[in-house]
């Protein structure tokens, strides 16, 4: 199938759902509702027209004010892919998982949890899969502020800490 | 003169003069033994070199390296001694003395010449695989004692594969027993005089030639089979899963300094060990390949000797460097392995083969 | 049965076969060692050895620092005077700035090779070998220039001072442009008093 | 430290002894077998037949209790940074260490931007030999231990002397 009727395929299996295709992209890709997005994934794994048992890859992306998860999926079967795009506001940042769909999408839920802090509801195991437990922040995040020290270990340059010990002491002073 | 004479003659003091004698010959056999190792280390890394196509030690010392082991011996003497709080702690530090003193003890009983012996007891052999035995005890204490699970999981390994091994071993060992009738080391030795077709590997060991083609395939089989579970004994290649170096952790991870250098000596003494037993009771000990290669002991007993141990330590070294070869050529098994190995293959083997060669010592020894 | 027998067969082939491999590469093949401090292999002429930048040869154009991916190629050029002669490029062209910075710290540097491509003039290149070992970090930040430091700072006293004439040139249009000879006894006076700002 | 260390005034004798101690200590550098990124590869191949660091008794050990030089050898992330450090502080004295390559020596490519990278291991342990490359080759490598080697045959066992 190609990806204009894997849409119209879809739009007809969810009137309600407002699937849509979005073709500003580099890649067109399926605008999903985060309400819809379960039941679509479900949908699209099992039906024996689309059969996407493939989950190649899961990204999470900061759009400005909104959080993207990009669903890259490919069906063995019918050699076709399609990609699922889903989106959240900065302030609600919670994604339903599809990791009882895809099991591989759990460590990479994990890891967009982890770099963007996109939190995936229902997940079995929502932990930091890169980074140690106790960071501050997720790193990929364009207002990420690094941290200067972890666990006493430094962070920051050579001159950098040197510059910031002469700036102690000029407060001091 | 006078003086020294009498008090060798007087039966009172013997115990004194045994006494000083034997600590004689221990004092020289720490040395033999030490020295020994050091050549074995630096042989270890030259072979392994050379058949990697490397060079290994050139630059300490002047010729191919021949001063890097002093250089490490050094080291390791000089390093900081590490014992954890949390080992236990009497255990800890005995272990490493217990490797080299159990595997030191048993070279009281290898033949080096026709007189030079520790002392030649009547179940010579029987003491020396009794006593390597102990290793097994003190590598679990040292598994056991450093509060590691990785070095106790070695430990465990270790054991099981030494307690193992002892049966192929002690199996292989009775056959020159049974050909020559003895326990005792120089009358193992002693059997084999006169040329190497009279070796008990070759099917000599006291019997004459119809005996010696029919029993040939037997002796050398016995000979392979104790040859390669002494290796397991000892913890070699390929059955050094007690080391494992990086991938599967031994029991020494703990041991820093002259502590780890102990099981590294030891390990080397075990090897000459090893040998020294397969040269005593298989390669016709201290005698000559060829009987004109030796000094009889009528025309003079210290070159006697000295040609005589010249042949027990040639021979022996040859085959610690067999086991060297044997090490650089083969991957390491896996525990399952080793053990199908032992028991599914060496112990049938070695039941069978006592089984012929005492039926043929019955039928041929009138 | 027979399988085990076949097992025990195969293994002890295959040890002799094993055996007699390593036996062959004891004896008979020569070790490939190179003996590094004794014996040295030469370098490739691509080989990404070591970055050295012949100071003479250097246009200071700046491409190198803007191409470096890390940020690790400092320089400082200023503009030589009209009239000045300080030599010739390679490809024949005047100088036309003096250097008064080119360092590259070798601590971050990545030897992309990135900065020896834009480089026109072939003044960056790479050179063999690579051992440059040090006990400090601070030894690995490596300055390329030949002037001293007394030099470095005459140079910007006079640059400042062709600054301050441009800036009242362009205040005074009616003014001569011909200050030079004029300013350059002025330069050694207010020197160390202006320039210890500039350098920190 | 072993016992004869820092416990006698600087003489005749003790320079002497210093010279076999230094002797020994430099002619046996053993590394701990601690690969972290690219560097590693050039390591491995250092250690192997081309150029075989088994030429100067160096070959590696699987333990920090039996080795004396930790050789950093790649990208030191904050997450394993503290094992390095737990490594480095398990090692028997006297221990050295060797930065290997860009990253360890100031965090290479990830200096500006790098939030997860140690800056350079000298920030959290003393350093004795810095090898600039990314990777060094394997001569660089062993240019590096040579200059532990000198380091090394210039240390002594006498006390400090206070000024």
């Amino acid at each position: 199938m190609t990806l204009s009727e894997i849409v119209e395929y879809l739009q007809a299996s969810f009137p309600d759902a407002g699937l849509n295709l979005d073709e500003t992209e580099p890649e067109p890709l399926i605008l999903i509702p985060r309400e819809h997005l379960q039941e679509v994934a479900l949908f699209i794994r099992d039906d024996e027209k689309l059969h996407f048992e493939s989950l190649m890859c899961l990204s999470g992306i900061e759009m400005g004010d909104e959080l993207h998860t990009v669903y890259n999926l490919y069906s063995n079967k019918h050699n076709h892919k399609v990609s699922l795009r889903c989106k959240v506001s900065k302030e609600d940042p919670v994604m339903p998982t599809v990791t009882f769909v895809w099991r591989t999408a759990e460590w990479h839920e994990r890891e967009s949890f982890d770099l963007i802090g996109i939190t995936y509801d229902g997940h079995p195991d929502p932990r930091r899969i890169l980074l140690p437990d106790d960071w501050e922040g997720h790193p990929l995040r364009k207002d990420y502020v690094p941290q200067k020290k972890w666990h006493d270990i430094p962070l920051m340059t050579k001159e950098d800490i040197e510059k910031e010990a002469e700036a102690e002491k000029g407060d001091a002073k | 003169m006078n003086v020294l004479t009498s008090f060798c003659n007087n039966p009172a003091n013997w115990f004194f003069i045994k006494l000083a004698i034997s600590l004689i010959y221990m004092v020289g056999m720490i040395t033999f033994v030490s020295v020994f190792a050091l050549f074995a280390i630096w042989l270890e890394r030259k072979i392994s070199a050379w058949a990697q196509d490397r060079l290994g030690p050139m630059e300490t010392g002047g010729f191919h390296g021949w001063l890097q082991t002093v250089a490490d011996m050094l080291k390791l003497l000089l390093k900081e001694d590490i014992i954890p709080d949390a080992v236990d702690r009497p255990l800890f530090k005995l272990a490493p003395y217990i490797v080299f003193a159990s595997s030191f003890a048993a070279f009281a009983t290898l033949p080096f010449a026709a007189n030079l012996i520790g002392t030649d007891l009547n179940i010579g052999i029987y003491y020396i695989v009794a006593i390597s035995s102990l290793v097994v005890i003190a590598i679990i204490m040292a598994g056991w004692a450093s509060n590691n699970k990785w070095s106790l999981f070695g430990a465990m390994r270790s054991a099981s594969q030494m307690i193992s091994y002892e049966v192929p071993v002690a199996l292989a060992l009775l056959i020159p027993i049974l050909m020559a009738g003895s326990l005792s080391m120089q009358d193992l030795v002693s059997v084999q005089a006169g040329g190497f077709w009279n070796w008990t590997i070759f099917g000599g060991g006291g019997f004459k030639l119809p005996f010696t083609v029919v029993a040939l395939p037997f002796t050398v089989l016995a000979f392979l089979i104790y040859f390669w579970a002494s290796l397991a004994e000892v913890n070699r290649c390929p059955f050094d899963l007690p080391e494992g170096e990086s991938e599967i952790i031994g029991f020494h991870v703990e041991y820093s300094a002259m502590r780890f250098g102990m099981f590294f000596f030891a390990e080397f003494a075990n090897m000459f060990l090893v040998s020294g037993v397969a040269v005593a009771l298989f390669l016709g000990g201290w005698y000559a390949p060829l009987p004109f290669l030796e000094v009889s002991a009528e025309t003079s007993p210290v070159l006697h000797n000295i040609i005589g141990a010249f042949w027990f330590i040639s021979k022996s070294v040859i085959l610690v460097a067999v086991q060297m070869w044997l090490r650089w050529t083969l991957p390491r098994f896996r525990v399952d392995q080793l053990m199908h190995v032992c028991w599914k293959v060496f112990l049938p083997f070695s039941l069978a083969n006592i089984l012929i060669v005492s039926l043929l010592v019955v039928l041929f020894n009138q | 049965m027979a399988a085990y027998f076949k097992d025990i067969w195969i293994g002890v082939t295959t040890i002799i076969a094993g055996m007699a491999v390593t036996l062959r590469h004891m004896i008979f093949e020569r070790a490939i060692t190179i003996q590094y401090p004794r014996e040295i292999k030469e370098m490739y002429p691509r080989a990404r050895a070591k970055l050295f930048n012949t100071i003479e040869d250097c246009e200071c154009c700046y491409k190198c620092q803007r191409i470096c991916p890390i940020d690790v190629i400092f320089i400082k050029g200023l503009r030589a005077g009209k009239d000045e002669d300080i030599g010739l490029l390679p490809d024949g062209k005047p100088k036309k700035m003096h250097i008064i910075q080119f360092d590259i710290d070798f601590t971050k540097c990545i030897y992309c090779g990135l900065c020896v491509d834009v480089c026109e003039q072939k003044s960056l290149h790479w050179e063999a070998p690579q051992e440059a070992s040090t006990v400090t970090r601070e030894e690995l930040y490596i300055d390329f220039t030949n002037i001293s430091d007394e030099e470095k700072q005459a140079l910007i006293a006079k640059d400042e001072e062709r600054k301050k004439a441009k800036a009242a040139m362009k205040k005074k249009p009616g003014a001569k442009p011909g200050v030079k000879p004029a300013a350059k006894p002025a330069v050694d006076k207010p020197k160390k008093d202006e320039i210890k700002p500039e350098t920190d | 430290m072993s016992i004869i260390e820092g416990r006698f005034a600087p003489n005749v004798l003790v320079t002497s002894v210093d010279k076999i101690f230094n002797w020994g200590r430099s002619r046996s550098l053993w590394p701990l077998t601690f690969g972290l990124a690219c560097c590693a590869i050039e390591m491995m191949a250092t250690n192997a037949s081309r150029f075989d660091l088994d030429r100067f008794g160096i070959f590696p050990r699987p333990t920090p209790r039996q080795a004396d030089v930790l050789l950093v050898s790649g990208t030191l992330t904050a997450k394993m940074a503290e094992r390095v450090l737990r490594l480095y502080e398990q090692m028997a004295e006297p221990k050295y260490v060797i930065s290997m390559g860009s990253c360890s020596n100031s965090g290479g490519p990830y200096w500006q931007h790098g939030y997860h990278v140690v800056k350079g291991i000298d920030l959290i342990m003393p350093v004795d030999v810095y090898i600039p490359g990314c990777p060094p080759r394997p001569e660089a490598l062993i240019d590096g231990y040579l200059k532990l080697r000198e380091i090394i045959m210039e240390k002594t066992i006498a006390k400090e002397v206070s000024k």
